[in-house]
């Protein structure tokens, strides 16, 4: 098993005529995804990479009876994007896209309110459950079937701790990069929920940074209810206050949101903090063995 | 992004939320005529994007026109928090009643706008979320349907138990709420709120920060961006669209993708060293953007030793070493290059970079450890 | 039994230190509705006819438990006064103010989705359940318990044929004027469903109006699964097109929503439809007995 | 409320949708002006507010300087379903390559906003709904969010196969809704919408009715109202703030509350009378709404014979009766007055009117046949 994304998942890709949506769609071919469908407005008729293209979601959902969507537009049409895709049905909605203003993503969060789907991202790489199915930019050869569930604010600094992950012999069940952005579709606890229910997930490992307080409230969440070991890394050790680094999310505003205040959040929580990516994988490999 | 105390008053007044009569000075002379048109005694204030300016000595009240230009004079140019002082904003004096504080910030946990609100003005409002977070309260909005007047009131007769001021009050609340949704705000502050000796509110200091994804649908708002009061690497970075923050250090880092810039450098930092700043080339980095990354990083003086951390997924390492080579003919760089680049493409890479007098490492550990090593070395 | 409001009905009065606010609280308080609390914003603390008045429906709410709401204030703010009262967690909203637009009941609409609340009005005369509770401006010595429950989009016509009910010997469980815009947060429908419900109504008088196919839609769920007797009356027969005829609702667009039409829908529903109010009255009474 | 053609595209012009080139003229003079500037052949269209105009000859085509004359000669002051014509509209031709039908009404049913489509254009889409209800496309705006971009594209989608023609439809549908919302309309129609034979969309004909509860909020579409078309007696009552439509009957009525003067009308007709209007004196009415309702009833000449029915709950029976007294003082009534007043206080109206020489009723039936024999006697 794994969590969110299978064998099961049929894909659309919003924007799949564009440079990256053509792009990723076949990387996503390749490891496997089952890629039914591809939208973009007007070009309803043409196939890339052998995926039929349709003008709307809906008509992609009608047709290939998709279940997931995955989002590659510009900015100023990802939230349309989105609203498309709840609007279709689907069950689960990745938005790789990035530059969507935060008051957007808090009405989107009021539309989802009462529908029966989730969103992921925007701002995020995706998520993949390896050997099964890849939704998103991540680089499918760095991961391997297993035990250990990722969830993370951030896009390489995932591949980083996967990367060290696999090479220590473990494998993932599966990896959802939860995007950089102050306002995200699903947070740390919504995926450890998902985790608890999953038998395949032994382990779970959180790859934190500065900004907001969700590290804060799923170590709250942790030491009430969640019973399997969790791992953390926090990055921004060493950033400045009241500065973005990057990710819109990622601002520690006064003298709240640091990581100081994160890892100590953790470590109240029994979470084992690596100083270094690389001391993350030994710490799960020294726990499980 | 952020904005000036009396940019930020500007829009006050744009949207109806009452501030005291003052004016924008950049010289000396401005202000004597200011004070003289607003009436002495009068408030000076520095006009830097930092807290604690009073604590600093940059808000004066002059009492005398003497007073004015010493004052003035003394603001005027000061340095506070490492920011110089360039323009001051001249205020008429308030009556203080009692002093409030009201703002408005998108809350992250509950994904909805909240306006936060505490008797107390004047005070670091993240410090009393600390301490003593009952004296805060919150009125959320909803997310849809904004915020209804009826919460609006709540806010106004929590502040205040006197029905025609709660109100007041409520109006500003709903217009400051306006101002937020309509310019993409991230932050909205009032403070403190002042109730007058007359009865009236008045927002006394005024604070605005902008979400900047939403910046592209404000161009007014993105034409109050004071560049100078801005990083000048800073602003180059945005117009290259890379992402990058100075820091204190010498280690200039290159990084793809932000978590790994932040892990970058606290891992330098971990290892003794410090990092001279933050840097994400972003995911489908062209040598192009490798090479403006280079020049940015080089036009800070105290980078000593380049590291380069690239772990090659969308980002092609064959792609970033192109950049590197391309940069060091054209840049003439003098400092060594420490190079880490796994992942898509990292043997071409090894290729184009072999005879280039890199020093290269397998994983980001040994990377930082050996610029640090250089740097000692060097 | 009766339908929505009863002798558990707590009542909060929006806007109750007005003039028809106060008069109807009076007149509700005489009825023997218990009207816990009133609310008008900056008059909190003071009391009309014994009945605290507090600043905010959610302070009222807080202090008094109210569970139902009566609206009594300007069209202007009569908008945000249901929000209010929705927000405040009553279960029952009256609104009896009228000359909302249409698309601010639109909004609320949507806002109503998925609040465990039911909005009655705008533009209504209330409800009443005779012997046990009147919220709104019906004139209580008109109606008598019993068995027949009503629902109307009207006022005084509502009186008149209940003035006939009574007269004829017979008594109603409750009786709902709906309201008289395009727009109602309860409908013929929604009334039908609970008195389906309720053990005590027998029968019931749907009290129908040009504009609109909400009659036909009734009609519809009637044949469907409504198994009460149901009797209706339509005003409007004589009504020119595309003229409003006092309320806002009522108004025939082109060749759509005559009283012909409604008529015939009702019919083949097996409703009897009386051709004058009094008429109505006769057939329950025969029908009945 | 309703607008004339003219006014409505002023309005779509204002949101960007596209209309053909024309000019709005009041006489002959400035019709043939309009026709050399816009040029010949150009089109001559009658401005009232019903629909059938060009069946009724009101729309014609003039291929000639003198055709221009002929028609808007014929056209001006003629008079349409009962209505004279004061303005015309002169326009460019269009060249038609299809016509379609688009329009916005609140859907009562799903309490939702609905844009119909239909690839029929100058249909009258209340007979399509009817006769052929699947030719119509219907798109529902969220109650919240509103049309969003991909619903509006399905519109087009529907109405147009060309990508780039459905696109600038999907364009049309958001801004003539953007117009609905905001202008708190209740129907806002282009029909027929025309593709031309260059490949653009132009709105040929507009129709926009606004919602009344709406209308104080728009003060400038409420001085939009031509005055001049509408019923005189029905402007007066909305002065007064009563709700009055004129029939063609002879027995005035006066009643409160909308459902039941719509009832007392059905009695009239039921009964063999001819009812002379509709007329709602509202719930709380006091003497004065009484004889501001007599003053509006007696300007109708046709009215023969008045019939109050009354039935008092909010409404007092001697507020009506003191009214009742105080216009048959003031307005020297000469009709006869039929009265049924039951309810609140209708002992003291009895009382006050009991020397006024009324007719009375006991119930609404009673009054409506004696009003009918009444005026058979007189």
């Amino acid at each position: 098993m794994s969590i969110l994304v299978n064998k099961d998942t049929k894909l659309v890709v919003q924007g799949i005529t564009g440079r990256d949506g053509s792009f990723h769609t076949e990387q996503m071919l390749k490891y496997g995804t089952r890629v039914v469908a591809g939208v973009t407005p007007g070009k309803g008729g043409v196939s890339v990479h052998g995926v039929p293209v349709f003008n709307t979601v809906e008509e992609a959902v009608a047709e290939t009876q998709a279940n997931t969507s995955v989002i590659f537009v510009p900015a100023k049409f990802a939230v349309g994007a989105v609203y498309e895709a709840i609007d279709a049905g689907v069950k689960l909605v990745v938005c790789i896209s990035e530059g969507i203003p935060a008051l957007e993503m808090v009405k989107i969060t009021g539309y989802l309110k009462d529908k029966n789907c989730r969103l992921i991202g925007p701002n995020c790489p995706g998520l993949i459950s390896p050997g099964e199915a890849k939704v998103g930019i991540l680089p499918g050869h760095i991961f391997k079937p297993g035990n250990i569930g990722v969830i993370s604010r951030s896009g390489t600094l995932t591949y980083e701790i996967v990367d060290n992950i696999t090479r220590a012999g473990l494998g993932q069940s599966t990896c959802i990069g939860i995007g950089g952005d102050s306002i995200i579709g699903t947070k740390f606890i919504d995926c450890l929920e998902l985790f608890a229910q999953d038998p395949q997930t032994e382990a779970v490992v959180l790859v934190g940074e500065i900004g907001g307080r969700d590290e804060q409230d799923t170590a709250e969440y942790i030491k009430r209810e969640f019973k399997k070991p969790v791992f953390g890394f926090i990055a921004g050790k060493t950033a400045p206050a009241d500065k973005r680094m990057g990710h819109a999310g990622a601002i520690i505003s006064g003298t709240s949101g640091t990581a100081a205040e994160k890892i100590k959040a953790f470590e109240s929580a029994d979470i084992k903090v690596g100083e270094t990516p690389a001391e993350v994988a030994r710490l799960i490999k020294e726990t499980l063995s | 992004m952020k904005i000036h105390e009396y940019q930020a008053k500007e829009l006050f007044k744009k949207y109806g939320i009452p501030v005291p009569e003052e004016r924008i000075c950049h010289n000396l002379s401005e202000i004597q005529a200011a004070a003289s048109e607003i009436g002495i005694p009068c408030v000076i204030k520095a006009q830097v994007m930092v807290g604690g300016r009073g604590k600093a000595g940059g808000i004066k009240i002059a009492k005398t026109e003497d007073e004015v230009k010493e004052y003035g004079e003394m603001i005027l140019g000061m340095k506070i928090k490492g920011l110089e002082v360039k323009k001051v904003l001249v205020s008429e004096v308030v009556a203080i009643e009692t002093e409030a504080y009201l703002g408005i910030v998108v809350d992250r946990t509950h994904k909805k706008v909240v306006v936060m609100s505490c008797k107390e003005g004047g005070v670091e409002i993240e410090e009393v979320a600390r301490q003593n977070p009952e004296a805060i309260n919150k009125v959320y909005a909803d997310p849809v349907f904004g915020l209804f007047p009826h919460r609006a009131r709540k806010v106004g007769l929590f502040l205040y138990s006197e029905p025609k001021v709660a109100f007041a009050c409520a109006s500003i609340a709903e217009k400051l709420y306006k101002l937020f949704i309509e310019l993409d705000a991230s932050l909205a502050e009032i403070n403190p709120l002042v109730l007058d000796k007359s009865g009236n509110l008045i927002a006394l200091d005024a604070k605005i920060n902008f979400d900047d994804n939403g910046l592209y649908r404000h161009p007014d708002i993105e034409a109050m961006r004071d560049r100078f009061s801005e990083d000048e690497n800073e602003l180059l970075a945005r117009e290259k669209d890379l992402s990058y923050v100075r820091l204190s250090g010498n280690i200039g880092c290159v990084v793809n993708g932000a978590g790994l810039a932040m892990a970058t450098m606290d891992l330098v930092k971990h290892y003794g060293g410090e990092p001279a700043n933050f840097l994400d080339i972003g995911g489908s980095s062209s040598p192009q953007k490798v090479m403006n990354a280079l020049e940015i990083l080089l036009k800070d003086e105290n980078v000593r030793v380049i590291f380069f951390n690239i772990f090659g997924g969308i980002t092609r390492c064959d792609d970033v070493a192109n950049g590197i080579l391309a940069a060091k003919e054209k840049l003439d760089i003098k400092q060594p290059i420490v190079a880490r680049l796994t992942g898509t493409n990292e043997d071409k890479a090894m290729d184009i970079l072999k005879e280039a007098g890199l020093i290269f490492a397998s994983s980001m550990d040994e990377g930082a450890k050996k610029a640090i090593e250089v740097l000692k070395g060097v």
